[in-house]
């Protein structure tokens, strides 16, 4: 048991990955000498060398459509876009030919290929730099979208999504980059899209994933300060999503209130509110709340406080919800 | 700038069926090595004549017609090694065909009762594809990864490998066409670029999409651009022949440019006369790349009268063949598509399928 | 008072436009000399030239880049994006630079700009040709999308669209093009971003848009012979939703069902249900159902009929929604 | 590459502060104009040394440094009229500068205050931009709209107008950035390409992006391409003035390539002692734009000590000047930023912005 950050954790285990199987490659803007502008892949290229952790040139697009092609050729590429603003230059690559390849070839050929995003708020930074663009690939099938909140399930998701036979779209709170965390590498890891109750409850059930999944839990030791006894689940798998976790969640504690940083007009807490009153319809004591990015462009940063969900505005939709 | 296009390019056959001597390249095959081209481009075009037919029967929802670029399909299929891959776009028939691809697998997508239906590795082919240039950064990670198989450069020419791929002069002006010429060129990756310049893309010209030869898009990546008579198989073999060798031995991308002409339509459902005049079809006619090998080779004594019929009565069963293969097709069955999302497909995926086929059962049940 | 195709609609409001407003410009792949692949411009650039009518280089971001700088030039381009499915590569000039120039610049820059998208299945055609792609778009602040059903709301809403200060994406759905129609092109038209009870009804209330607003009153038809009152709604307006009308009619018939083509996780349909729910909470009889496509890639065209909501499935969806 | 690269480019006046012919370009100013432009360097590395100073205090959240860049910036400034547009990225201290941008407007973006703070009409200069390569389109797009404005090859040169827009040499990777290539050849668009080849992308050499020189991309597009001296303000100045005049006459689009190296860091985020050498930005500093200005000015007698110190003293205020610009910023308020979405706002984000600001006086009245 070793306690880390979630950069290192990242780093650990990638280089875990590299050093399992010849077939894995990193490549992205920056990720070799430099290490990524966030460190994630510092060393590797001097342990893996130039051919395994590749520099490629300025191009999104390129990057992926690149390594769509070296997975076709036999090998695991993980992919780093620098920040989730600037994965949009690739969205043709992703949508159209990563994610459709295995359908478009009745099944024929898989993309074992990871691409990494850095994403998120929270951090000072300028425009492009704080986006949560989870919700457009979470609408594309064919593609897999899990985020990390801890150190921990950062070092094993890395290492599941390299295995994983599909795309994996792998989120990475940058504002939980270099909060520490025990990681356990011995562990035997849950599997990759399993949800986890992170603080059980029976009151209510909050939803989050990534850099959220903090304020959340922090809200519920103020709620539990004050009588209220709030479920925390972490999503960790966005598409697919563990409805079985979810439901039976709020099944039992009749509300639920989902929390994002992206916008919230079909932001994945609409597919989850939907699916929650589809399938939970009796149980329901409330409707299902959101508490999410505002319907704007990420604001500039001296403003992202009040832009993004935080305790409070956790709680009050938690208040809410049992007010109801 | 066809005229000045003409002067310029690699030619090694000319329309009436000449030879011609060309300083850089020659065609390393024999006269039968031609005949066999020749049969080759007779078939790829009868294949493409029964499927516009198959499409105005209505069997076929949409046709891409090859007509007019058997050449330049044909003599570059003829240069690549069984270890190189092809990465198609959606009009190589040719390519297809010379590959040894079940052309019935073509069909289907077209007929709409399938996506792409072969493995790709069955004969390096990889999918028909449609978004225009998106295919070409999968074929240079593919030569990518053949040099991380240590595939590229080495010692036994024999192991050694190459991609080659396919697209048209419209898909020079997306991005993702010129990103590739940056990676292909950065990382040296064993890539043959081969743009069929038919001078159309839909109803636009050429001119529309670059005001040079297209050739020459290359050298400013920093790699070689050849212009060859797309009409001409031989110049077509000779130099995708030694692009290929070049990508192999590690010295890195070609951009060939095969000058030739979409002699069809677009695709069935365009309708040519609205952009473009016949007597322009009437001077690529002239050029056409059939003729001048049937000519030459008659005049080589390679083949005569029955050798050209036998070829016809070939020709005419495998029509049969391919329109009893296309009406015979499997109707898709939409049941069968939800674990063609993902090789681990979600649980809620297959009960989504399930209700569907209840669904869709209780019909039948009334 | 005329009746004409969907086409023919599109084409005389771009006539109108043209001719109204020396500013309009139209650009896109073989939109001049061949009158686009579906002649909605047919006649327009030898009516107005081809300095107005641009057939544009075969390169979608190309297209949308330089149509955004004519644009900021004080110009309203038109740009026809020939299939839905061949959007994606402009996906990182619409998101980051058509949306975000008013937001950029503090209000000071606004984006006069159509995109017109002919979207949509149930027209026998290869991959790509058949897409439902405006959750994408609905998800990204900045832009407006809407959708049109009939000739007279094409006719229309074109026009609108054109003359709205900011970025729309305009779906036209290809399967109705076709179709004729009633076109009084001397009405007063409903605003752009406003939602139409196309047939009122007091039972359940039926969403739906573009190509599916069709299969949507054929079953209000049928259901009517069976004694079910059925509301159908032509949204018209994907971003902004008209709350008002969504929720007045749910909040009076208690039950709602949501119709698109595109896959349902994260769908529209997601949006509509949840705010449905948030805001009709008690007036709910049964969830907010969604019929839409599957969740996974557009099918090969022979199995589309399957894959398509149609009326049965409407109808279906009706039943269980007024059986819950 | 570096070393073929200096024999191929345009250089006006050399590292030592002599002046150097050039058969096809020459400076059209005085020396007191180029005293000015000596300022002009001089101050923008001044503003450059304080926002970067401000960085480290915390002021600003990041910094991108315009060190060593100051002559392709200034220089290229130069030329440009006031009629024609700019469209910069987001390290053209420079080129605001000249072209008096009130510099306080380029701090709020990256003190996180702002968006970007200035109408781009007012000076004509485009809002500072991030995505790399994204902003090249609209260049062009603007570009076709003087052509439809019937300001590109009019009669009247006065009346004439271009665009130029910068990039570094990293977004020539970028398939926008070709695409743009595309379309200005195209239309034969007024636009000056003005990629400042600084030799780095963050920590990514040149020759990742490009194994030839970069201005050569433009001959594949089919308009010129030049490399020029990026730190020689003179040179800057009579390339940039001679590819606006072309675009302004109708004569279509040119590459410039600013041969020049980025002395600080990326940004204040960057430590570039992780990918690059000390003896390299030594060799850079030797060749430092300002300097040999300074040399041959002072030895012309066209400045003295004085002129210096005088400078120094302008330069003083300007940095109090815009330190205390910075720290005064306002405070952006998200409440304003709900109708900065649309032009047209929809009642729903009214409705929303009303429901944040009740939200957020309720934890002001407890
Ligand atoms: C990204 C994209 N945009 C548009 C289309 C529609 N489209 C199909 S073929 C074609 C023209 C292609 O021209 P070219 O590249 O010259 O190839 P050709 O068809 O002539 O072989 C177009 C515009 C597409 N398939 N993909
Ligand atoms: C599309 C995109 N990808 C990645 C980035 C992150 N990034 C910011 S600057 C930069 C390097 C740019 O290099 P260059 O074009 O040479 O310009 P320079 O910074 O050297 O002036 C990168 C990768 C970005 N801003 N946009
Ligand atoms: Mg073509
Ligand atoms: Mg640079």
């Amino acid at each position: 048991m070793a306690t880390m950050t979630m950069v290192k954790a990242l780093n650990a285990g990638l280089r875990r990955a590299l050093a399992a199987d010849p077939k894995v490659l990193l490549a992205g803007e920056d990720i070799g000498n430099l290490g990524g502008v966030f460190r994630v892949t510092e060393g590797l290229k001097a342990e893996f060398g130039g051919d395994r952790v590749i520099d490629s040139p300025l191009a999104e697009s390129g990057i992926v459509g690149t390594a769509l092609g070296m997975a076709l050729g036999g090998y695991r590429p993980v992919v780093e876009i620098q920040f989730d603003g600037f994965v949009f230059p690739a969205t043709n690559q992703i949508l159209t030919q990563v994610a459709r390849m295995y359908h478009r070839s009745h099944g024929r050929v898989n993309v074992p290929m990871v691409i990494r995003l850095p994403y998120g708020g929270g951090i000072g930074a300028v425009e492009h730099h704080s986006e949560s663009p989870e919700a457009y690939f979470a609408h594309t099938p064919g593609l897999k979208v899990v985020a990390a909140a801890t150190p921990s399930d950062a070092y094993w998701m890395i290492q599941q999504a390299i295995t994983s036979p599909d795309p994996v779209v792998f989120m990475e709170p940058k504002r939980r980059y270099h909060e520490k965390g025990e990681v356990d590498t011995e562990a035997i890891p849950m599997p990759l899209h399993q949800a986890k109750v992170v603080k059980p409850g029976k009151d209510v059930t909050v939803l989050a994933w990534g850099g959220m999944v903090r304020p959340c839990l922090e809200a519920a030791i103020v709620a539990a300060g004050e009588g209220k006894d709030v479920e925390v689940i972490d999503l960790r798998t966005i598409s697919p999503l563990d409805d079985d976790t979810i439901l039976t969640s709020v099944a039992r504690t009749g509300r639920a209130v989902v929390v994002h940083e992206a916008m919230g007009t079909l932001g994945v807490g609409a597919e989850i509110a939907a699916r929650i009153q589809e399938r939970c319809f009796y149980a329901l004591q409330a409707p299902v709340l959101r508490v999410t990015g505002y319907d704007m462009p990420y604001p500039p940063n001296r403003a992202e406080a009040d832009y993004l969900p935080d305790l409070d505005r956790v709680l009050d939709a938690v208040d809410r919800s049992l007010a109801f | 700038m066809a005229a000045a296009a003409d002067e310029d390019f690699v030619q090694l056959l000319d329309p009436a069926g000449n030879r011609v001597e060309h300083p850089d390249f020659s065609y390393s095959g024999s006269d039968t090595d031609l005949a066999a081209s020749l049969r080759d481009m007779v078939l790829t075009r009868r294949f493409d004549a029964e499927a516009t037919a198959l499409q105005r029967k209505g069997e076929l929802g949409l046709w891409p017609p090859s007509l007019g670029q058997e050449a330049a399909q044909v003599g570059s299929a003829k240069a690549i090694a069984d270890t190189d891959r092809i990465v198609p776009s959606y009009r190589e028939h040719g390519v297809a065909w010379v590959r040894g691809v079940d052309l019935k697998a073509l069909l289907g997508v077209f007929r709409g009762s399938a996506m792409v239906d072969y493995h790709p590795d069955d004969k390096n082919f990889n999918l028909y594809t449609w978004v225009i240039g998106g295919h070409l950064l999968l074929s240079v990670g593919l030569g990518m990864a053949m040099q991380r198989d240590g595939r590229v450069g080495g010692p036994d020419p024999d192991a050694n490998s190459a991609v080659i791929t396919y697209f048209g002069d419209g898909a020079t002006s997306q991005g993702d066409v010129n990103e590739s010429f940056v990676f292909a060129s950065s990382f040296g990756a064993p890539v043959v670029f081969f743009c069929q310049n038919n001078q159309w893309a839909i109803s636009e010209p050429i001119a529309l999409q670059s005001k040079i030869p297209l050739y020459r898009r290359a050298a400013g990546f920093g790699f070689p651009g050849v212009r060859v008579d797309g009409n001409d198989v031989l110049a077509c073999e000779a130099v995708t022949r030694w692009a290929l060798e070049r990508a192999r031995r590690g010295d890195g991308p070609t951009l060939i440019e095969a000058y030739t002409y979409r002699m069809g339509a677009h695709t069935t459902s365009d309708d040519p006369t609205k952009y473009r005049g016949s007597d322009e079809l009437d001077a690529w006619r002239a050029k056409d790349p059939i003729e001048r090998v049937k000519a030459y080779l008659l005049r080589q004594g390679t083949i005569d009268q029955r050798w050209l019929d036998d070829l016809a009565a070939e020709s005419d069963a495998l029509g049969e063949q391919w329109r009893a293969d296309c009406v015979g097709l499997p109707e898709p069955d939409l049941a069968q598509w939800w674990d063609r999302v993902y090789a681990e497909t979600p649980h809620a995926l297959l009960t989504q399928r399930d209700d569907f086929v209840a669904y869709r059962a209780s019909f039948e049940e009334a």
